[in-house]
């Protein structure tokens, strides 16, 4: 767990990429209202690792990853990509300003984000979907981006899906568009937000092999998920929140192997699919 | 009783331009309407708040008075404040106001209809505010809210009958006055009757060929 | 609890229907029908000062009221008024929904063709109504070219466009539900001048001399105002009643009281009805 | 404007609402009967029902009015000007109620249906007891506009010879010469009577939602 403590290196200073963590999230807490779902999380996400974010309902995951891709704003702390702070800068003095939506705009591109809902605009084709950003964003040509996208859906398996609207495409094949739709911005993080919860079991699987491909491939991948059996294969590390803290962060083995944190068993007991038993 | 739909006839030149008038007024206030609704639902979401409590007190206001007494109010109201419009321009305007009250719920709606996820997919791929409304927020919307819209057309096909009264030379006024003219009275009605029917039918079958061309853009629900 | 509301909605309608049928379907005599009824149906408009107008205290007033009040009296019934916009008086005449139309309307050629008129009542002759203050016009030659208006489906707006025809430059016409709106209309300067016979326009010259002025003289052929009843065969008596009681109203002098208090003059009206000139 | 006059308005409001008030009831009365024609599986039943539908939603009100003043007694149907008023607005309102209804039925989860059926509820039982509260429940907020629009829709009825809230300023305003006056009025009054409802009816939906699962 020694990530953690790790402290933030300034990115000016030319460090390898390894060194600087991917996502830095610093005293993040999030009130809505009274209840406070994220307690004070301080968190390191490793580049080229796949980071999984395990935990009861409730327990304030997916908004720690909302507030990473400031689609939710911490209530205080800071979260900053690859050393460059995102939505708001700290001063040493522990105030925090808020940042240009120009600049917020700037950082957050180099995050991509697949959603549970998957979110595919209906109104555009899988390759519309796949291309709008680069055509509107990164004011691509439409012919280069049209190429860029198709090899996206290709690298997803969806290349002779390309003209289909996503009514017409199965919820399967939805996500895996939503994640070549994250893949076309060319992210240095891809964040998941319990990607495979609105599947059918039959169809889970394509998007998990999508993942597992991406894992292999070295991307930098932070996947709030229920699937403790991807989690324990693929993650490299495994965040275990419960009740808005982090209680534990470290590899598959120091996390789920003996002797488990009591509030981690009584999790697996309630969760764990049975299949996933095995793997432990 | 006997219809005699001869003496009509003769009267056609008179009649295709009152429909004419119908036509296009309906149209451009429709239009016009649409589009002003969209302004104040938009400047309702984005605004700030006083001004979106002016917008909906502007929206609860038209929406709660009878067009006829709108139009009242502009036409012969007016003049005493210095406004003074003549009958098509006021038809317009009135018209178009009051659509726009319409409209505007219709699009606040549409608004709040779609997915707050599909907006923070936009967000997270580095759309800004303004690419989002154009490109996101308005398509989705519009296939969304067109059978309303559609709805409220017909709704304004029939109130563009009302601006007879201040003497707009829409199709009722014409057809009535050549009624009266002829004697003709029920003939007259049943004319406007057809005329109208024919022209609200059309217009909800263009609006279902619309939706049904727009069908596929329809929500995956995951 | 819908259901039997339901129930309750279509019995009433199942028996309203038969019940209204016959009052129409048997041609009974129309002054048998009133005299039993105690009172007669009459149609008018509400927007015809001075014959019929709603006065400051938002009642309907006006020389019809006080006439018809008189006639009333003589046939021994009350009078049940019927208001409408003008263009819905006369279908609603011809459908039956009241026994005898007020107005008065002038009497015309193509009207005398198609319904029965009562002993005239008054000069029905038109002229036209300016805003006061306004020298551009002086004669009524002065609305060549102009726009002017008057009450839908009345004889003063055919009389008007007749009479445009005769100008150079031919005018505009702009017809309204009613002669109010027309008033006001002129009054806030989107027409020149108003057709209408000449007791209307002097009596509303007269109330609002700031705003209104009478163009003299009247361009129109002579005409008179009468009161209309249809040409049914089942009418005739009803209407040969009310036209006695208006002559005996006539002789007796009491109509001469009217016009004086609603014209402020008083005009010699023939019994019979003459031979229109338009 | 004097006691009197403000009075004169009150009272043709409250004949606006009478009159709508009624014309509602009596269209959805008839707006049930309507939309169970237009759900029959019997063609003979659901093709008058349809033309129905399409004719009194596609003719404006000011000429339906006029067909059944002027119409019906040529026929040997003798209609007063108030009962014309009345029977216009309900066939009217009765047609778009008819399609508010046939939308609640159809939104009713065929789910619900199916778990009546299973309990043994005969197809009576299923519309008394499980499809009709269901489908009058959620067409409340449609019934609630309908009205709305009903009572703006009253202002038309004088042309048939009834003098409302719009044809008493439209009087006053012309005897008076104070037409920005006595519309501002009017348009005071629609808006009293319109929030009320609107208010009414929101409060109807609140209360028959803590029935709801």
């Amino acid at each position: 767990m020694s990530d953690v403590s790790t402290a933030p290196t300034p990115a000016a200073q030319a460090t390898p990429q390894t060194a600087t963590p991917a996502v830095l999230v610093k005293g993040v807490t999030k009130r809505f209202g009274e209840t406070e779902v994220l307690q004070g999380i301080d968190l390191a996400v490793p580049a080229g690792a796949t980071t999984c974010l395990i935990g009861p309902s409730g327990s304030g995951k997916s908004t720690l990853l909302r507030c990473i891709a400031f689609l939710e704003e911490a209530t205080t702390g800071t979260i900053a990509i690859h050393g460059d702070p995102l939505g708001f800068a700290e001063a040493p003095n522990g105030q925090r300003t808020r940042l240009s939506p120009q600049n917020i705009r700037e950082v957050r591109s180099r995050i991509g984000m697949v959603f549970q809902q998957f979110n595919l605009w209906p109104h555009m084709t899988a390759l519309g979907n796949v291309c709008e950003a680069l055509v509107t964003v990164r004011r691509m040509k439409r012919s280069d981006a049209e190429a860029r996208g198709m090899a996206q859906l290709r690298r997803v398996g969806l290349e002779n899906r390309a003209k289909h609207y996503p009514s017409e495409l199965s919820g399967g094949q939805q996500q895996r568009v939503a994640i070549a739709r994250a893949l076309a911005l060319d992210p240095e993080i891809l964040l998941f937000d319990e990607p495979t919860a609105s599947l059918d079991p039959e169809l889970t699987g394509e998007v998990l092999n999508v993942m597992r491909d991406l894992a292999a491939s070295g991307m930098t991948l932070l996947v709030v998920t229920h699937e403790i059996g991807f989690a324990a294969s693929v993650g490299q590390r495994i965040a275990f929140l419960d009740h808005g803290r982090l209680l534990l962060n470290g590899s598959p083995r120091e996390v789920f192997g003996e002797p488990r944190h009591p509030r981690l068993a009584q999790f697996l007991e309630t969760y764990l699919d049975r299949g996933a038993a095995a793997l432990l | 009783m006997t219809l005699d739909f001869a003496l009509m006839a003769d009267k056609m030149p008179e009649i295709l331009s009152g429909l004419w008038v119908t036509i296009w007024t309906w149209l451009v206030a429709t239009i016009l309407g649409a589009g002003l609704g969209f302004l104040v639902a938009s400047a309702r979401r984005y605004g700030p708040a006083p001004l979106d409590w002016l917008l909906k007190l502007y929206v609860e206001v038209l929406r709660g008075t009878p067009f006829l007494v709108q139009l009242f109010l502009l036409y012969f109201g007016g003049p005493f404040v210095g406004l003074r419009l003549e009958p098509i321009p006021a038809g317009l305007i009135g018209l178009t106001i009051y659509a726009s009250a319409y409209f505007s719920e219709i699009f606040r709606a549409g608004f709040e209809a779609v997915p707050k996820g599909h907006v923070e997919a936009a967000q997270c791929v580095g759309l800004s505010r303004g690419q989002i409304l154009r490109r996101i927020l308005l398509p989705e919307m519009t296939m969304l809210v067109l059978p309303q819209c559609v709805n409220m057309a017909i709704i304004l096909i029939k109130e563009t009958a009302i601006l007879s009264i201040i003497t707009v030379p829409e199709m009722t006024g014409v057809i009535s006055a050549i009624g009266s003219q002829q004697y003709a009275f029920v003939e007259a009605m049943f004319l406007l009757a057809i005329f109208y029917w024919v022209l609200v039918e059309t217009c909800g079958y263009l609006g279902r060929l619309a939706e049904a061309r727009l069908s596929k853009f329809r929500f995956a629900v995951p | 609890m819908n259901k039997r509301f339901l129930m309750k909605a279509m019995l009433s309608l199942a028996l309203a229907l038969p019940l209204a049928a016959p009052v129409a379907a048997q041609a009974e005599d129309a002054l048998a029908r009133v005299k039993a009824a105690g009172a007669m149906k009459v149609g008018t408009e509400t927007a015809f000062a001075p014959f019929d107008f709603i006065d400051e205290a938002g009642a309907h007033a006006g020389l019809n009221v006080d006439l018809f009040t008189e006639i009333g009296k003589e046939m021994g019934v009350e009078i049940d008024w019927v208001t409408l916009p003008w263009d819905g008086v006369l279908p609603g005449l011809e459908a039956g929904q009241f026994d005898m139309v007020a107005g008065p309307a002038t009497i015309t050629k193509a009207r005398v063709e198609r319904y029965r008129f009562l002993s005239p009542i008054a000069e029905a002759t038109v002229a036209l109504l300016k805003q006061a203050g306004d020298d551009s016009i002086q004669k009524p030659e002065d609305i060549a070219g102009k726009l002017v208006g008057a009450g839908k489906a009345t004889a003063q707006l055919a009389q008007a466009q007749a009479y445009g025809e005769t100008l150079p430059g031919g005018i505009e016409t702009r017809e309204y539900v009613g002669f109010n709106e027309a008033y006001a209309d002129l009054a806030a300067g989107r027409i020149v001048a108003v057709a209408n016979s000449l007791p209307n326009i002097a009596y509303v010259a007269q109330t609002q001399p700031d705003v209104f002025a009478v163009v003299k003289p009247a361009f129109g052929q002579p005409s008179y105002f009468g009161y209309i009843g249809t040409k049914k065969p089942e009418d005739q008596s009803l209407l040969d009643a009310v036209d006695a009681a208006i002559i005996k109203i006539k002789e007796d002098g009491r109509m001469t009281k009217l016009q004086e208090k609603w014209f402020g003059t008083t005009f010699e009206t023939p019994n019979e009805v003459p031979e229109p000139k338009v | 404007m004097s006691w009197r006059l403000f009075e004169l308005m009150l009272w043709a409001a409250g004949y606006t609402v009478l009159l709508s008030g009624i014309s509602i009831v009596i269209g959805l009365g008839l707006g049930l009967l309507v939309c169970a024609a237009k759900l029959s599986p019997n063609k003979a039943l659901s093709l008058p029902a349809t033309l129905f539908i399409s004719f009194f939603r596609g003719v404006p009100l000011l000429v339906q009015l006029l067909l059944i003043y002027n119409l019906l007694p040529a026929v040997g149907i003798m209609v007063p000007s108030v009962v014309a008023a009345v029977v216009g607005l309900s066939l009217c309102t009765a047609a778009y109620q008819a399609e508010n209804l046939r939308g609640g039925f159809n939104s009713v989860p065929r789910g619900l249906i199916e778990a009546a059926e299973m309990v043994g509820l005969s197809p009576f039982q299923q519309l008394r007891r499980i499809r009709a509260p269901i489908a009058l429940r959620l067409t409340l907020p449609a019934l609630v506009n309908e009205a709305i629009l009903i009572l703006k829709a009253s202002s038309l009825i004088s042309i048939v010879g009834v003098i409302e809230l719009t044809r008493m300023a439209q009087n006053l305003a012309a005897s008076t010469y104070k037409p920005l006056l006595f519309y501002s009025v009017a348009g005071g009054l629609y808006l009293v009577i319109c929030w009320t409802v609107a208010g009414g009816g929101s409060i109807l939906e609140r209360m028959t939602k803590a029935g709801r699962t």
